[in-house]
């Protein structure tokens, strides 16, 4: 077990100091949230959807690393004026590009926030009675670790460990 | 190395700070001038040589390395220089004590949970051979629970290796009982003590506690980085981990650091000068940091108060406060300081300290870690202040599971 | 402790010198102040945090170290700073080397009967944990005879360790030869190669020598002790030999010692910055002191001469004349050396490479080993000549052997 | 193996520098050496014995080190205007206490100079064909050393490895 490295981008650190979009939107469309505060990260994602599905106000919450609040900051920015569809195309190394890459140990961060926005997309289909065809019936990646957010690091871990049987 | 680019461009990205207060006296220091200045002259003109060489640059170097190793022995209470190895770290120290001594025996090693990484993790590889380790639980503040530890230790218990006073949480333990204990259960037991927290801040005599081996590191007493020291008991056997030809410490091979050691011994005599002085201040400074981050709401302290605490160390947990994001809010305002939050690990789990205290997440997602020195002025510790309350707001203000 | 008055006496015994001339580089450097003047401001107050912390010095310290691993990799032809692990010393790469990749594994080992301590030593406490062990001889010269290496890799063998340049007497090793005899043997061994003494003095490139692993020192280029390196050629696995929490080295445990690192950088820009002229500037000294010191009687040259021998190294050996006694006479005008003679042992065994070369405990007795650098100027050289002479004769007119 | 700190007193350096009784004495009564340069050490030993075995002049060579030569001097400087059988009492201890102690690894030396001596006299006695009472039969510790000198290094290597295997 050991402190990583995290040589976060200029980026990164300029929207952990001003981010976008923060912030309880109490009007919102649909709202939701990955992770719990139980097993450490957790991120809430709020979507304004008009009638022609399009997202015109998204905002963010995030008990979080500078990356997660980052990343969900950028996430928000990413999705304004874009029809639903379009936001769910976006995955989690499109926001890692967006906000100039991410450390290895903090892809889960940005997966967490994609993970976030899908289920509010989810959940705002969920609530009008149909699914449209460009979602898929099966949870996506990003998805999946949101809900086993509670399992995540030590999944995270195996994958992270350096050779030499570090714990 | 692209990334080397962000890195310094995060750098540039820190503005210009009122003042820079240093409180990550855990995890590295930066050198006291008074410190540096006594190495100096060692580096460039006097006893550079090999202290096993039979010229002057070697002599010089073999007595200032060996009056050295003196006084540091007689800090800590031992009866010969020959009983102190100069290793390049206090993880090198405590490989060295655990691995040097269970060499070819089998059986149980005996280390409490709370004990530091660089005396669990070389026992953990140890288990992974065959070895039984036993992880003496802790109380909420940290204390060793010695009843648990007195059943630990059985005939076929080898070594017992733990920490005087814990690094993060400050817990002083009841040191001389742990080893009462274990030399009732079995005396055979080699009994080794990382006082790296202790040293310098708590007063204690190895002959008193009658250790057998004790870690002592220079950079936590504002020594320079890449040396410590491993008090080996006279007649208590450790085999090298490192091989090679050995001068002047029979358990490390290779050219002894005549400048690091100078400033080992310069910043021991520092610390041991005033030594009351020094830790009545330390425990101001502490006690007014402690208070005043408390005075914060939604906080928890992590480990005991006053005398049971190590006169340096504050440890608060800010509840819907991540520590990692917290630690770069303050960064910015020049004040630097470590988390035991998860965010901040290679493997995404909190601090195993706080976990033994028994800790939930969310406490140890928002602990702060941060020691005092004599260095540290009441002006330092007020600034730090004023720069936590803001910055634990901000980052608070993110958070949604405060209406969870 | 009493014995250290002797040692501030017979130090206080050396009178005023005309000039000192430090040419033990084979056992510790004075740092030059080019490379000390680099290392400063990181001491006291420039990234002087733990590189893996998140605020401001722990970034700075993480550029720094990162920086300096990819251009020391740069110089030797590796791909990425992540090859390169800071260890305390050259003795700890070549222990971590050799230790770290036999790990679980049995079977064979081979070095060279010449390779330094540093190699022999370990590799001897593996054979008496069970591994064979097989020292291939060298010739006159010291250099390996390539027919007994090939015959010495078998379909067991699991590491073939052993050095560049030998460190006593300077022979360059045919060292794409020595991979290529090995891996032709067995492809799957895998080869160490200490290049202490040849960084910084004789032009390689790991993927030209095709070398999985290989060790190199700071000290040895004029930087700081306490920091060496040994480069990991990537999907090349090695053990840790020090356990504890992990930071930017996957292999060494530890804080980071950012000044050393700084300093071994500088030390290496310097000596890489007109290697030419570098290389050619301490060949010419170092013949200048062969030549001078061969043309007094009843001596002689222990190693190769000219491009087969590094540019730095003199080793001579002085019939008649006891080594020990001539570095004490030597030290006394200033001028500083080390020899091979059985009198400066723990042991009293003579130096193993002057046994392994095929001489006579008579010369090895006499020998005596220097090492020039670039900071070294003819005046230096013209200096040592003229002590040596009186010197020599001192020692040899006290000799009853000269008449047998 | 390795090297060792070699913390000579300062008398040791002294007599180093300017020994006493140096070189070999054309008109010795007796002479002897112990050790041989194939080995490493050797020290040659002369003596002017008078009529009464009162040793008027001693005189050595060297081929050793500091301690070695210092030893030797100090030893002719001991049994000077002493008689045969007091000088035989010199012990290699009081000739090391006399230079002001040696380092561990260095006893040896002071052993090889007190060896010679007494193979000396022994060969004053030879000479003479009679053995006086104080003489002991058997060879004493500083003879055998000096006669196994080819074998010394071993034998105190072993009594000086430190803990630890070290070669
Ligand atoms: C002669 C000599 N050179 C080099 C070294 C390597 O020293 P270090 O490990 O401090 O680099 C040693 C010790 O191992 C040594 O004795
Ligand atoms: C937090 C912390 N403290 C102390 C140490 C000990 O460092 P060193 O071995 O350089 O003294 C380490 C590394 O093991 C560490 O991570
Ligand atoms: S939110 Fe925990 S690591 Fe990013
Ligand atoms: S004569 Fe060789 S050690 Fe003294």
């Amino acid at each position: 077990m050991s402190r990583s490295p995290l040589p976060y981008s200029r980026k990164i650190l300029e929207l952990f100091r001003n981010p976008k979009n923060l912030g309880r939107m109490e009007d919102a469309t649909v709202s939701a949230t990955a992770g719990s505060p139980a097993c450490g990260d957790m991120i809430a994602f709020y979507l304004k959807i008009d009638e022609n599905t399009v997202i015109t106000r998204a905002s963010f919450e995030s008990y979080g690393c500078a990356a997660n609040i980052a990343t969900a900051s950028m996430l928000t920015e990413m999705v304004e004026g874009k029809k639903l569809e379009e936001a769910w195309r976006i995955g989690w190394k499109d926001v890692a590009n967006e906000v100039g890459g991410l450390p290895a140990v903090k892809f889960h961060c940005g997966v967490l926030a994609v993970g976030a926005l899908r289920r509010a997309i989810r959940e705002f289909f969920r609530r009008k009675g149909f699914k449209p065809e460009w979602m898929p019936e099966k949870e996506t990646f990003e998805e999946k670790q949101a809900l086993e957010e509670e399992e995540l690091s030590k999944i995270i871990s195996q994958r992270l460990t350096l050779g030499g049987g570090e714990k | 190395m692209e990334h080397l680019n962000d890195v310094r461009n995060l750098i540039k990205y820190h503005g210009q700070v009122e003042r820079e207060v240093y409180l990550d006296l855990e995890n590295s220091t930066p050198l006291p001038s008074e410190v540096l200045q006594e190495m100096l002259p060692y580096f460039t003109s006097k006893a550079y040589g090999n202290p096993t060489l039979t010229h002057k640059q070697g002599w010089e170097a073999y007595e200032t390395i060996m009056d050295a190793a003196g006084f540091i022995t007689r800090l800590i209470g031992g009866s010969s220089a020959e009983e102190l190895c100069f290793t390049s770290g206090e993880a090198e120290a405590n490989s060295l004590a655990i691995f040097g001594t269970v060499g070819k025996k089998n059986g149980r090693i005996v280390v409490s949970a709370a004990d530091p990484l660089n005396i669990l993790l070389p026992v953990e590889k140890l288990e992974k051979k065959g070895f039984e380790v036993v992880r003496v639980p802790v109380d909420p503040e940290g204390f060793i629970n010695l009843e648990a530890l007195a059943k630990a230790v059985n005939k076929n218990t080898v070594l017992v290796s733990t920490s005087m006073v814990n690094n993060e949480i400050g817990t002083i333990q009841p040191f001389r009982e742990i080893v009462k204990t274990v030399r009732e259960a079995n005396p055979d037991v080699t009994i080794h003590m990382d006082a790296s927290d202790a040293y310098g801040r708590i007063s204690f005599n190895v002959k008193d506690i009658d250790v057998d081996l004790l870690s002592l590191s220079s950079y936590k007493i504002m020594g320079p980085r890449g040396v410590a020291a491993l008090y080996v008991k006279s007649g208590v056997e450790v085999e090298r981990i490192i091989e090679g030809p050995i001068g002047t410490q029979a358990l490390w091979p290779g050219v002894e650091n005549t400048p690091l050691i100078v400033g080992f011994k310069k910043a021991s005599e520092l610390a041991f000068k005033d030594f009351d002085g020094n830790v009545s201040r330390m425990r101001k400074l502490r006690d007014m940091l402690m208070k005043g981050l408390l005075s914060i709401e939604d906080t928890l302290l992590n480990g005991p108060v006053g005398d049971k605490r190590a006169p340096d160390n504050v440890n608060i947990s800010f509840l819907h406060c991540e520590g990692e994001a917290l630690t770069i809010e303050l960064s910015f305002k020049g004040v630097y300081v470590s988390s035991g939050s998860a965010c901040t690990r290679r493997i995404l789990q909190p601090s195993h300290v706080l976990t033994a205290i028994g800790r939930e997440y969310e406490a140890a997602h928002g602990s702060i870690l941060m020691k005092v020195s004599r260095y540290h002025s009441s002006e330092d510790i007020k600034y730090v202040l004023e720069c936590f309350k803001p910055a634990v707001e901000r980052i608070r203000a993110m958070s949604p599971t405060r209406r969870i």
